[in-house]
């Protein structure tokens, strides 16, 4: 496990992504896989900058994961505002072009990307995102017979 | 990121390359609304070149939809889209306010 | 030799690949005449897959231009065009007579 | 030198531009006059179809050539019509496009592809064309003083 502190600014990106790109290559991640991370800890950090920090250089995001082989653990701390994400409604995707407004994707893109997301917050330790991916199992085996014990 | 643009007869042809997240999304989106606001309603956004797009950029291209569309005076198409980009788009249920072309010519061509 | 056509909004879109020599060419102009009698005088023809052209392929750029141009009613016009087939325009003294766009894209927004 | 006899049809062209690339990389030539020999080997077989056989299948185009380092001599033969050259008018290449009719154009592209090209009819023998290709001097290097000799 390692761990860095990135300024909270949108400019630590592509150095966050970067970080969690090795992290999922280190957990044999799949191609597929790690760009879901990149995309999934950038929308993360994105809304830790605008939503916990509420805005540019206002702390720093803590970066850490644990690997094991097909799976990758991504935490991410703040010490920003603390954040109920049961509080969020989920965006409505079907509406016209018209009734879309900006917003509210960051969340779903996460939770749609990683097998889990879980926010945490404790008191002095501010808040706490855990995800978790793994490698999907490979479904063009499953029409090959598994060999079976007897 | 780099942005170009090219004014062709019936619309405006922009390239993308990079990494449009929300650190280089408020530099596409001023590009792009500057022309817009200019009176170009036809725009054609290659992004063959892109190799990650974040929700801050799919806004981008959303915002300008909505601009271009606005009093049917035009639209934004789409050209280059790898599945990347077209797996975000769909994520977000992007995919059916945009026209995409398969060729940035055939964008073109389609004004 | 391989030839492709797709109708755009303002013209069509000729993609061409092999050789244009005399034993294609025939091949060629009664693809593209096709095309424009059928009302069609404005062309891009793309030649980026064309690794070969000899003077019999380049009248069939020349005599679909006359036809085009006949009462200003179109133009073909050029894209991809390689070294070799540049010099062979130039060679044949028929580079004042096209049109010449680096991109397909800006040769389909150029109508 | 190698020689072979093509069929005069236009489906034989592609073989004919083999035979002479063959040639010309045999006598080291460089990849812009190679494809020079390919063009002017082209028109050449095409005006002996066209012009000398007036049509397709009506001889053969026997074609031979000759190396040496940084040279090729390409030698086409045929039975047909005899043909001087000096009858045939130059085209006008800075006419408007309206004045330019099709046609003309295959003898100015060989003599300003090769260094020499030359018609000979031999009463039996049919029309015999030799054109010699070169490899330029390396311009670039004319800038350097040469060695001079004491
Ligand atoms: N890390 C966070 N800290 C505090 N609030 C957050 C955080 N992430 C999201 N939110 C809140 O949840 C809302 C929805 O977030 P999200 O789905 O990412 O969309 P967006 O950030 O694009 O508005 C945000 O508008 C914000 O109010
Ligand atoms: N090999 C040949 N045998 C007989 N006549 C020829 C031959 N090559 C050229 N000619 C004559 O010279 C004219 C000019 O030839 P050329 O410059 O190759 O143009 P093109 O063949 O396109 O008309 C031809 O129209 C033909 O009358």
């Amino acid at each position: 496990m390692r761990s860095i502190a990135f300024p909270g600014k949108f400019s630590s990106l592509d150095d966050i992504r970067d970080f969690y790109t090795e992290a999922a290559k280190e957990a044999e991640l799949d191609k597929k896989s790690i760009y879901d991370v990149q995309l999934a800890v950038d929308e993360a950090a994105s809304n830790i900058i605008d939503h916990a920090y509420e805005g540019e250089g206002k702390g720093e995001i803590e970066c850490s994961y644990q690997v094991s082989p097909g799976k990758l653990e991504v935490v991410m701390r703040d010490q920003g505002k603390a954040f109920n994400p049961k509080t969020v409604k989920r965006p409505n995707l079907k509406a016209n072009l018209n009734n879309r407004k900006q917003g509210g994707l960051g969340l779903h893109f996460m939770r749609s990307l990683m097998d889990s997301v879980e926010f945490t917050f404790n008191g002095q330790g501010g808040n706490v995102l855990r995800m978790v991916k793994t490698n999907k199992e490979p479904e063009e085996q499953s029409e090959q017979p598994t060999e079976r014990q007897e | 990121m780099e942005i170009k643009h090219e004014s062709l007869k019936r619309c405006v042809l922009f390239t993308v390359e990079g990494r449009i997240d929300s650190s280089t999304a408020p530099d596409l989106q001023q590009k792009i609304n500057g022309i817009i606001d200019q009176g170009n309603f036809k725009v054609v956004v290659d992004l063959r070149g892109v190799d990650f797009i974040s929700s801050a950029g799919l806004w981008v291209l959303v915002n300008a939809q909505k601009k271009c569309k606005r009093f049917n005076r035009g639209e934004v198409v789409l050209s280059g889209v790898s599945q990347r980009v077209r797996d975000a788009l769909n994520l977000a249920g992007f995919i059916p306010y945009f026209n995409i072309y398969d060729d940035t010519a055939k964008a073109v061509g389609s004004f």
